[in-house]
């Protein structure tokens, strides 16, 4: 499998991402610059964490200009996966492939901590490794993460299974209290209608290693891996 | 030419800036201050000195980059 | 074009540059004539407190910096240390406390950008980094947003950079209520074989500016950092700068980049008296004369004079000399990030600064004179008086030990600091081996299973009341704290935050922790590889508590003897070492 | 009545976001725009219905709290 991750001035989590790939894949990515506007064919294109243009005017909003974006769209457009995690995640709404809006956390405040996500559904590229209604435990290290999306479009998001991951409790409960931004219904990632794009606002990266506090991320990557070989 | 772009979000939108500003400003003693609601204002200066071809230019600049129209609204005021 | 002003040098204006009547005098018999008002700028900043540390200087010199795992002590932009199989530690500590307590977000903020800068100066990239906080009382009406814009401000920047803050420590106490401390640090690892300096040498080589462009910002920032607040100062209210770490992040990737060719001689960052202090404090180290052309200078507003140039504090700007030739080469480079990027000059071997604004020169200065020969003073100071000593006997027991331990766990010195730190991104870089909330924090070197223990640790009110002893308890808790998660502590960095140093008593304090420090160092075999000097936090003679800030930093060889915080599981046996 | 505070960066002072949005409008194909400043806007209902005592309040809390005035300006509209 080959993997390409973006690279726009100020992402910041490029090199974990490529960290935890490069184990998965047992081979580093390819590192696109956002001016390009072509690489090489790649299985998966990942969208890196950080804060590309300072996240200036809104978060994710310049990146989804840049060159590379236009050949991610193509490419999304033909099936290939992509995977935006944070950053990764706000550039994906804003460029239109995946719906609604990330905005400021409610607390108004940036929160990093570890939260519990319920797998809402096992059947995609990116879930494989994991049951539908698991819980898992990834970092949220965000100011943005609040997920804006109107009632129609939640509910054709419930309708066709689009919600990847929602936050959760302890016991795997949806509730108000386990959810870390106010983000609507809790969601904490989504796919498109085809579950090829995925964008998520916590960071399975920085849970893929047991010296980091955790490993459920890494069963993300490996099932990326099992599937694109 | 100059524009000044007034952003806001569109009603229904939660505002959570806004509700902080209401209630630290009823912290602060002030009373019978409600809806306090908040946006950006982006100014900027054009070259282009037709005010139809001005505020056509603005708002394609709106449409693609400034707002963002699953949240928000925008309106343009143009002055010389 | 704006002409440069040219006004009189009267003794008010000498004094408005903070510049005392005898070294005014000294100035002048330097310069054999008056000084211009570009040149009595220069001075000003060169010669105040922040820049000359001109009453710290005796004291400081008697500290122990060496060690055979010291590569770089005091004196450059970072000290460096090293870890082993090649690879070396870069950190130091540095304050941000008066522009912090005008406005807490941005002077928190750029805090951390310049302490950022001083490291990925040196070639290393930043690992992580730690601030050490102290706010006045917390009923008082100022505390809560000052607090929180502070806490704001460091992740604001720390975060978009993306480096993980992963420990510190926050005090309150009505002494910081008008002047609450700001202390930043960061870690950086390099190759041993690859550090950069400050060291401006050979005659010709081009003098660089990059990064971001040059506006009004803060002109006289460094001379406020050395005057105490009157109480009308926030009426002045002086600007201040505004950082912008999305710049900030691109110029460690470019200034990373270019340290892996060959281009460099010598690199420094534009902190405070941004242009001035960088390039005296470079051409001074090396030896050598600088031509500046400031018509070159990439200038964000019209019409700047060369005095706002040359004292301007603007952020994320950085001066390197190169080797012949390689302009272009770095050029490509800062282009490729969309940083500003210009040769504002070359070396010269005349030992002069001679700057050039408009084809005219505005400023011709001897450069030893002003940055080796500054003033420094052996300030008056008087030991602190000897406090009685309480016997636990005369302390009346509690009656209800678990109300005690309550209003202890619910005080806002010792209760829980994890809405702090939740700001921060403690986890970004993928290294972070402890969060905060531990005795140290952790980050794995990466590549290796070898890690870094970090910390920092005052106690003020034991300064207060014995600066020697609580000097020595600074230096020895962040020992303690390396230790306890298995660390070898290697050095430390301080900062020194203490009142009007032209007053006796508060001479003393700082004088005794020096003694602290210095004894506790020797003992530990632990010597200090940087720090960072702020005096006069005093707000109408009320001083803060003397506040020796102390950053340790400790190699674990082996991460997987990583210890964490007791009390994990049921059954572990408990354990109490020392007297 | 209604108050709309407009608080903008003192001229001089750096404006990060306005430059990252310049640069965005250059590289979208806009010619001729520069000078791009941001600012906020804050929307306020207040109770008060006496436009000079109205303009003294947001004053007020403009100066306590909306703005910070180190390093922003702000002006007030009122309607309504
Ligand atoms: N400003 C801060 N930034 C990051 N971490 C902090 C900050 N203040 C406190 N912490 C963390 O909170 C924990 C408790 O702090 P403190 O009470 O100072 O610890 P101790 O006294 O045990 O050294 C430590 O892990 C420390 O690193």
């Amino acid at each position: 499998m080959k993997a390409a991750v973006v690279v726009f001035p100020g992402s910041n989590c490029d090199r974990d991402v490529a960290v935890a790939l490069e184990r998965a894949m047992g081979r580093p990515p390819v590192m696109v610059w956002h001016k390009d506007s072509d690489f090489e064919d790649v299985d998966l294109v990942v969208l890196p964490g950080g804060f590309s243009y300072g996240d200036y005017l809104r978060v994710g909003a310049i990146s989804a200009h840049a060159n590379v974006m236009r050949e991610v769209k193509r490419r999304a457009g033909k099936g290939v996966p992509v995977l935006g995690i944070c950053n990764g995640f706000q550039v994906l709404t804003e460029s239109g492939l995946l719906p609604g809006a990330l905005m400021r956390n409610k607390s108004l405040r940036f929160v990093c901590k570890d939260v519990g996500l319920k797998v809402e559904t096992g059947q995609s590229l990116f879930t494989s490794r994991y049951e539908t209604g698991q819980r898992v435990t990834f970092m949220a290290a965000h100011h943005d993460g609040s997920y804006f999306i109107d009632d129609a479009g939640r509910r054709q998001l419930e309708d066709r299974e689009q919600i990847a991951f929602r936050y959760c409790d302890e016991r795997g409960q949806v509730t108000p209290e386990a959810n870390p931004n106010g983000s609507v219904a809790n969601i904490a990632g989504i796919f498109n209608s085809e579950k090829t794009v995925l964008g998520m606002m916590p960071h399975p990266e920085r849970m893929a290693d047991p010296v980091l506090g955790g490993e459920d991320g890494r069963a993300m990557f490996e099932g990326l891996v099992e599937a694109l070989s | 030419m100059k524009a000044r772009i007034h952003v806001t979000l569109k009603s229904g939108v939660l505002d959570p800036q806004g509700k902080a500003i209401e209630h630290a400003l009823s912290q602060l003693g002030f009373q019978g201050v409600d809806e306090a609601r908040t946006g950006k204002v982006i100014e900027l200066n054009l070259a282009e000195s037709d005010p139809e071809r001005a505020r056509e230019q603005v708002d394609l600049m709106c449409r693609q980059l400034l707002a963002n129209p699953v949240i928000e609204n925008y309106d343009i005021e143009l002055t010389t | 074009m704006t002409a440069e002003p040219n006004p009189e040098i009267t003794p008010e204006l000498v004094a408005e540059h903070g510049l005392k009547p005898d070294e005014y005098a000294r100035v002048r018999e330097i310069l054999g004539r008056t000084p211009n008002l570009v040149e009595l700028g220069i001075f000003s900043v060169m010669w105040s407190e922040h820049c000359s540390y001109k009453s710290s200087k005796k004291w400081l010199k008697t500290l122990p910096t060496e060690g055979p795992q010291v590569i770089q002590g005091p004196g450059e932009n970072a000290g460096v240390v090293d870890i082993g199989d090649g690879q070396a530690a870069i950190f130091k500590m540095e304050s941000h406390n008066h522009p912090s307590f005008i406005e807490p977000y941005q002077g928190a903020a750029t805090g951390v950008g310049g302490i950022l800068r001083d490291v990925f100066t040196m070639g290393a990239r930043p690992v992580c980094n730690l601030n050490a906080l102290r706010f006045g009382d917390p009923e008082h009406p100022k505390t809560r947003h000052l607090l929180s814009g502070v806490v704001a401000g460091i992740g604001g920047y720390g975060n978009c950079v993306g480096v993980p803050t992963i420990a510190g420590e926050v005090n309150f106490h009505p002494a910081y209520n008008g002047n609450i401390l700001v202390n930043a640090m960061t870690v950086g690892l390099a190759q041993a074989d690859r550090i950069f300096y400050a060291k401006a040498t050979g005659a010709g080589n081009p003098v660089i500016y990059v990064g971001s462009k040059t506006g009004r910002d803060g002109i006289h920032g460094a001379t406020m950092a050395s005057a105490s607040f009157e109480e009308d100062s926030e009426e002045k209210r002086p600007t201040v700068q505004v950082g912008d770490p999305f710049t900030e992040k691109l110029l460690i990737e470019a200034c990373l980049e270019l340290m892996e060719t060959d281009a460099i001689v010598g690199i420094q960052d534009m902190g405070a008296a941004g242009l001035t202090s960088s390039s005296f404090e470079m051409a001074s180290k090396g030896g050598a004369g600088v031509e500046l052309d400031l018509d070159r200078v990439p200038v964000r507003e019209d019409g700047m004079t060369a005095y706002e140039i040359m004292l301007s504090e603007s952020q994320e700007r950085m001066l390197m000399v190169l080797k012949p030739g390689r302009e272009d080469e770095a050029r490509r480079i800062f282009e490729k990030w969309d940083l500003d990027f210009a040769v504002v000059g070359q070396l010269t071997d005349t030992g002069r600064m001679v700057i050039r604004k408009n084809g005219q020169q505005v400023a011709d200065l001897p450069i030893d004179p002003l940055a080796e020969a500054a003033p420094e003073y052996d300030r008056p100071w008087e030991p602190t008086p000897a406090q009685p000593e309480i016997a636990p006997a005369d302390v009346p027991a509690s009656e209800d030990p678990g109300a005690a331990l309550e209003r202890l766990l619910g005080s806002a010195d010792l209760c829980s600091r994890r809405w702090v730190w939740e700001q921060y991104d403690y986890t970004v870089m993928a290294d972070t081996a402890q969060r905060p909330g531990g005795d140290a924090g952790v980050v794995r070197v990466r590549g290796t299973n070898k890690a870094l223990a970090v910390t920092v640790d005052c106690t003020p009110r034991y300064c207060l009341n014995d600066p020697v002893r609580g000097g020595m308890q600074a230096v020895a808790e962040t020992w303690r704290n390396i230790t306890a998660v298995g660390g070898r502590p290697l050095a430390i960095t301080d900062n020194m935050n203490f009142g009007n140093p032209e007053k006796p008593l508060v001479m003393g304090q700082f004088v005794g922790a020096v003694k602290g420090m210095r004894e506790a160092c020797a003992a530990l075999n632990y010597p200090v590889v940087s720090g960072n000097v702020s005096l006069y936090n005093e707000t109408a003679d009320t001083a803060i508590l003397p506040t020796p800030a102390i950053g340790g930093v400790g190699l674990l060889p082996d991460l997987s003897k990583m210890a964490t915080i007791a009390f994990t599981a049921e059954g572990e046996a408990i354990v109490l070492i020392g007297e």
